[in-house]
């Protein structure tokens, strides 16, 4: 087994028990933070697929920024009264349903995408991660995308804004 | 192991190494210092008296606001980052195209700003 | 051995810093105390109080460790580590001359600025699980100004970035020929204020304000979990002013002396400035913080790209202009605050 | 070398946790968090397919770029919905918000 | 379904008794939403000793040393008041020189505790201990040279009714002239560490500002009532001692906020150093101390006493039913009422401005505990 794929599993372990926690914990703010973890260990397959400037901006962005954003909101909401959450109800009453459902889902993606055969180019994944190279590609093939970002990131501010702004 | 592959091992390294020698340094706390725990001892601090019910305070709206000016102007460096390593070779057009993307963004701060959201406490 | 390698190289650049931040430690009491007109430490290891700091981290070491009861035990285990170990993470980033460097990495800088976002959630994380109303007003002040301090810190780098067309520490310290603090002037402040603000250090150590709350988010943390956010902290310092002298003041460039010195004068002119300034001014408001982040920090360093963006694109020589444009705003601008100010 | 194969189904599992999490989470911000996982499952398909399959242009990476930054204001703006429902209703369980207005 | 706006989660906590910056004990319960203080109740008695009860069981001689422990930086303005109440009842004639010394003495004290109060409002806005320190420096100067004279560092006991209880000892004037002569520069030397700084200026103007008229109703005096722009000095509106043959002026400010508090002590202090040399010109020679009797009897009747302490009007109130005892002495403690004035500014504030208010104040808890 080689070393990149032992990290692999490794990876793979920690973020899908991360993602189960998240799911399962009856603790919110466990589950913020397990998110933050496994954000970053997402990164870091980001990293095993070469792409190092994503990795470091999914860290950025969650690890840094949407991390905030929830414990924020977590702080205002004042979902539990204390700290460890205990005596709340965070699940509904459909958990052998929604467990019913994600697993036939699981099947049948997995049914379907296994057996398919992907256009792998041999060589790969060899490409340097050059952020010039990507910054290339962005700014000479998807301008477009990228000014749009922009005006959604302004709606989205400007939604807050008003929707915050309720309270005065 | 190609370089880029290396680069990771090393953070990874330097990763566990921060991880152990963090642990190393609580369990050589663990084995000098004392433990003698009380009640009164594990109490929260609260200058001295014993704490108020309820730990738990709820913040102004605002502070989210904050934190959301904040993701979009992290999601704005995030590109600037590549653009600033390329803008040059593509001249005046790459350059308005960042402004329009800086001045659309500079819009939501000044909005922010004139609604009054940038405001703590 | 190809694998232990890394291991060893981190080991023993953990050991040179904490062997340097125990001379912080102790250049921090001296010069506090000058300062303040007094002498500082003198007892301990005779000589001008040496080892104060071992002494102290020996006393971190015999005090007992109180988990409180309402505290989130978990969390508040884990808290310090995750202060701790994205600082240890960032040395392998920093070159410190352009033979003694761990990894040129692609995007060093931004694998910097990155990992410095852990570093408010961890005193998020202390704060809230400690379960003490002190502590959970320090973790919001923290969350807060790491936050807003984060955007001009970023937004400073973009400036030297877009000089030196990479985001590879060596190759921005390369790529200076000119300084970069007489070609972004502007940058270079914004940086060194926003530095101190990420670094927690007086006057922007808010979220510990000793006077106001105590202690911050570390109220409940003592003995050896306090120590760590405190290394944290000072590893925190290392990476940021090693950042500074990277890329503003040139680096490892300087004449007849060699690189390394170079590199460890700046750093260290660095660190005086750091000593100094949290020795002589009051603490900022936390509104009074956010505005300095928000309303003039952030513009500042978007004015900075905007400037420096246009001439390099419009001005084939774009050095002399860039510098002369920069501190005639700079200087401008200082004038008119303190006009209003006034 | 991994096989891609690895990659996808490592990130269908995870999008299937999420789907778990949306459907069976009462707490909306839990259920916000659940879509954020599925938000990233898809991320590392993404980031998958462009490694293996389009190295050079990097086209699943770009588009990752852009949906992480677009999926940032969806966040925001859910988070916004949620804290202005707990404000008319002081609840942020999703089966209690059931009215068409408040 | 019933529409209901959510209120502000509101968060009761304890500011002090321990803490850094309630300058001893004073617990302050405050109700803050978010930072914004929307309640505060000021808790005292932690530092209760019931000083007006054990003056009871004291002979009069006995009692200065008591009321130096009230007020423990500013001790010989407390012992004045009461000396000179006891003086007043008896019909004690104070030597001049004795009047002369206590009024370089009082003086000096009010720069003392001025100083021990700028040093920790520097440490309250956060300044690391720097102001703080020199604060403490200038002071322990001066501490020098009332040790050499009282025999104390800090509970001097030194005034007694009908003078001192002894005459200054060798040097005292070259040295207190001395002192006198380097403080002005030592005060700008202060003025100017932290006044042209920015955040100093920021963190003090326009915070807490107490206007003249609320301030007179709940009683304030001292520097706190004239920052506020109501220049009432005891000193110089009823004079005693010898105060009316020195030539200074009565500081005030305008404005009553943080910044106003601070210049006025700094104004004050160089005003009592002008008192003090002029003192040092004038004083006579002569004994130091009336004919008295140790065990002294006051005749029946009461007498309020009041004086400018370096806080305020510190009054002494004393009934003699005849003993050896006074009847009842009922002390009025400037600290007190100040601080219940500043009480009313601090709702609405945040708790930064809160500390720095509280701070600029300058209580002390002993004095208003008693």
């Amino acid at each position: 087994m080689s070393g990149q794929l032992l990290a692999f599993w490794a990876l793979s372990f920690v973020i899908l028990s991360g993602a189960l926690y998240i799911v399962t914990t009856k603790n919110i703010m466990h589950a913020v933070f397990m998110h933050l973890l496994t954000m970053s260990m997402i990164a870091a397959i980001y990293g095993l697929l070469h792409a190092d400037f994503m990795a470091a901006m999914q860290v950025l962005i969650y690890a840094g920024a949407v991390t905030a954003m929830v414990v924020f909101a977590l702080m205002l909401t004042k979902s539990q009264s204390r700290p460890d959450g205990a005596g709340m109800a965070v699940d509904n009453q459909q958990r052998g349903a929604s467990f019913l459902t994600a697993a036939g889902f699981l099947a049948v993606v997995i049914y379907v995408l296994v057996p398919q055969k992907w256009a792998v180019k041999e060589t790969a994944p060899i490409v340097k991660s050059d952020v010039a190279a990507m910054g290339a590609i962005i700014f000479k093939s998807y301008i477009l995308p990228f000014e749009i970002i922009s005006v959604i990131l302004l709606a989205a501010l400007i939604g807050v804004i008003v929707l915050a702004r309720k309270e005065d | 192991m190609n370089a880029a592959m290396t680069n990771y091992y090393y953070v990874v390294a330097f990763a566990i190494v921060g991880g152990v020698f963090g642990g190393l340094l609580l369990t050589v706390a663990r084995i000098m210092r004392p433990n003698k725990v009380n009640k009164t001892k594990l109490e929260a601090y609260e200058c001295g008296m014993e704490p108020f019910e309820g730990n738990w305070t709820q913040y102004s709206a605002r502070f989210y606001v904050f934190a959301l000016v904040f993701l979009i102007f992290d999601v704005e460096i995030a590109f600037l980052y590549p653009w600033g390593t390329v803008f040059r070779d593509f001249g005046v057009t790459s350059l308005i195209e960042m402004f329009v993307f800086i001045g659309v963004l500079l819009l939501g701060l000044v909005y922010a700003w004139k609604k009054g959201v940038l405001k703590w406490l | 051995m190809a694998i232990a390698r890394p291991f060893l190289i981190a080991l023993a650049l953990v050991i040179f810093v904490l062997s340097n931040i125990v001379f912080f430690m102790w250049a921090e009491f001296k010069i506090s105390g000058r300062v303040a007109d007094r002498l500082g430490p003198m007892e301990t290891g005779r000589f001008h109080g040496w080892a104060q700091p071992l002494a102290d981290i020996l006393k971190f070491l015999n005090k007992e460790d109180i988990i409180p009861a309402n505290a989130d035990k978990l969390i508040f285990r884990v808290a310090p580590f995750v202060g701790f170990i994205p600082v240890v993470m960032v040395l392998a980033a920093i070159p410190y001359t352009n033979k003694i460097f761990v990894r040129d990495f692609d995007i060093a800088v931004f694998f910097v600025i990155a990992l410095s976002s852990f570093t408010f959630v961890s005193m998020v994380m202390g704060g809230w699980a400690s379960g003490n109303k002190y502590s959970l007003l320090g973790a919001f002040r923290a969350a807060g100004m790491l936050l807003s301090y984060e955007l001009p810190l970023g937004l400073a780098i973009a400036g030297v970035v877009m000089l030196s067309a990479t985001l590879s520490l060596i190759g921005i310290v390369q790529h200076q020929t000119v300084w970069n603090i007489v070609l972004q002037p502007i940058g270079f402040l914004v940086f060194m204020v926003a530095m101190q603000a990420e670094l927690q250090r007086s006057p922007f150590d808010l979220a510990v304000a000793e006077s106001e709350l105590v202690a911050g988010y570390s109220v409940e943390y003592s003995g050896m979990r306090y120590a760590m956010f405190q290394l944290g902290e000072f590893f925190g310092l290392w990476a940021l002013a090693s950042m500074a002298v990277l890329l503003f003041l040139g680096g490892w460039h300087g004449p007849y002396l060699p690189g390394i010195v170079w590199f460890f004068i700046k750093f260290y002119g660095i660190f005086l400035f750091l000593a100094f300034s949290r020795v002589s001014v009051p603490r900022v408001r936390p509104d009074q913080l956010m505005d300095l982040g928000w309303k003039i920090l952030l513009p500042s360093a978007l004015v900075n790209i905007v400037i420096t963006a246009t001439l390099i694109v419009l001005v084939p020589h774009y050095q002399l202009p860039l510098a002369i444009s920069e501190f005639a705003i700079l200087i401008g601008a200082l004038y008119l605050m303190r006009r209003v100010l006034k | 070398m991994i096989p891609l194969q690895y990659y996808i189904i490592m990130s269908a599992i995870l999008f299937t946790i999420g789907i778990y999490g949306v459907l069976a989470r009462r707490n909306a911000i839990l259920v916000l968090l659940s879509v954020e996982i599925m938000f990233n499952a898809v991320n590392i398909n993404f980031m998958a397919f462009s490694a293996y399959i389009t190295p050079a242009t990097m086209i699943g990476q770009i588009y990752t770029i852009f949906a992480v930054a677009s999926g940032a204001a969806e966040i925001g703006i859910g988070l916004a919905i949620i804290l202005l429902i707990y404000r008319g209703r002081e609840t942020v369980n999703v089966d209690e918000v059931n009215m068409l207005k408040w | 379904m019933p529409q209901h706006k959510s209120t502000p989660q509101l968060m009761e906590i304890n500011l002090g008794p321990q803490h850094p910056a309630t300058h001893g004990v004073l617990r302050i319960v405050l109700t803050l939403d978010g930072e914004r203080v929307v309640k505060a109740v000021p808790h005292l008695g932690y530092l209760h000793r019931g000083v007006e009860k054990i003056v009871e069981d004291l002979e009069y001689f006995q009692i200065p040393p008591i009321l130096d422990r009230m007020d423990y930086v500013a001790n010989l303005n407390n012992e004045l008041s009461y000396v000179m109440g006891v003086e007043k009842l008896a019909g004690l004639k104070v030597p001049e020189r004795a009047e002369y010394i206590r009024v370089i003495l009082l003086e000096f004290n009010r720069i003392m505790s001025h100083f021990a109060w700028f040093g920790p409002f520097t440490n309250d806005l956060g300044l690391f201990g720097t102001a703080f320190l020199y604060g403490l420096r200038e002071r322990e100067y001066i501490q020098r040279l009332f040790e050499r004279t009282t025999g104390a560092r800090m509970h001097y006991n030194y005034f007694t009714y009908g003078g001192l209880r002894h005459d200054i000892p060798e040097g005292f004037v070259e040295e207190a002239r001395h002192l006198a002569n380097r403080l002005p520069a030592v005060i700008d030397e202060f003025e100017y560490m932290v006044e042209e700084n920015e955040i100093f200026r920021l963190r003090t103007i326009g915070i807490g500002p107490m206007d003249g008229k609320t301030a007179l109703n709940f009683g304030a005096s001292g520097p706190f009532l004239r920052a506020s722009g109501i220049p009432i000095d005891l000193r110089k509106d009823e004079p005693y001692s010898v105060y009316d043959r020195f030539d200074f002026k009565v500081c005030s400010a305008s404005g009553g906020d943080c910044f106003a508090r601070y210049k006025v002590r700094m104004d004050e202090m160089r005003e009592s150093v002008k008192i003090i040399q002029q003192a040092l010109d004038q004083m006579p020679d002569g004994p130091v101390r009336a004919k008295t009797t140790r065990h002294l009897k006051l005749p029946k009747g009461e007498v309020y006493m009041r004086t400018e302490h370096a806080r305020g009007e510190f009054g002494a109130y004393i009934v003699s039913d005849g003993g050896v005892r006074p009847y009842r002495l009922k002390l009025r403690s400037p600290s007190l009422s100040n601080l219940m004035a500043s009480c009313v500014l601090l709702p609405g504030m945040v708790l930064p401005d809160l500390i720095a208010t509280v701070a600029s104040v300058d209580i002390v808890l002993g004095c208003t505990d008693r």
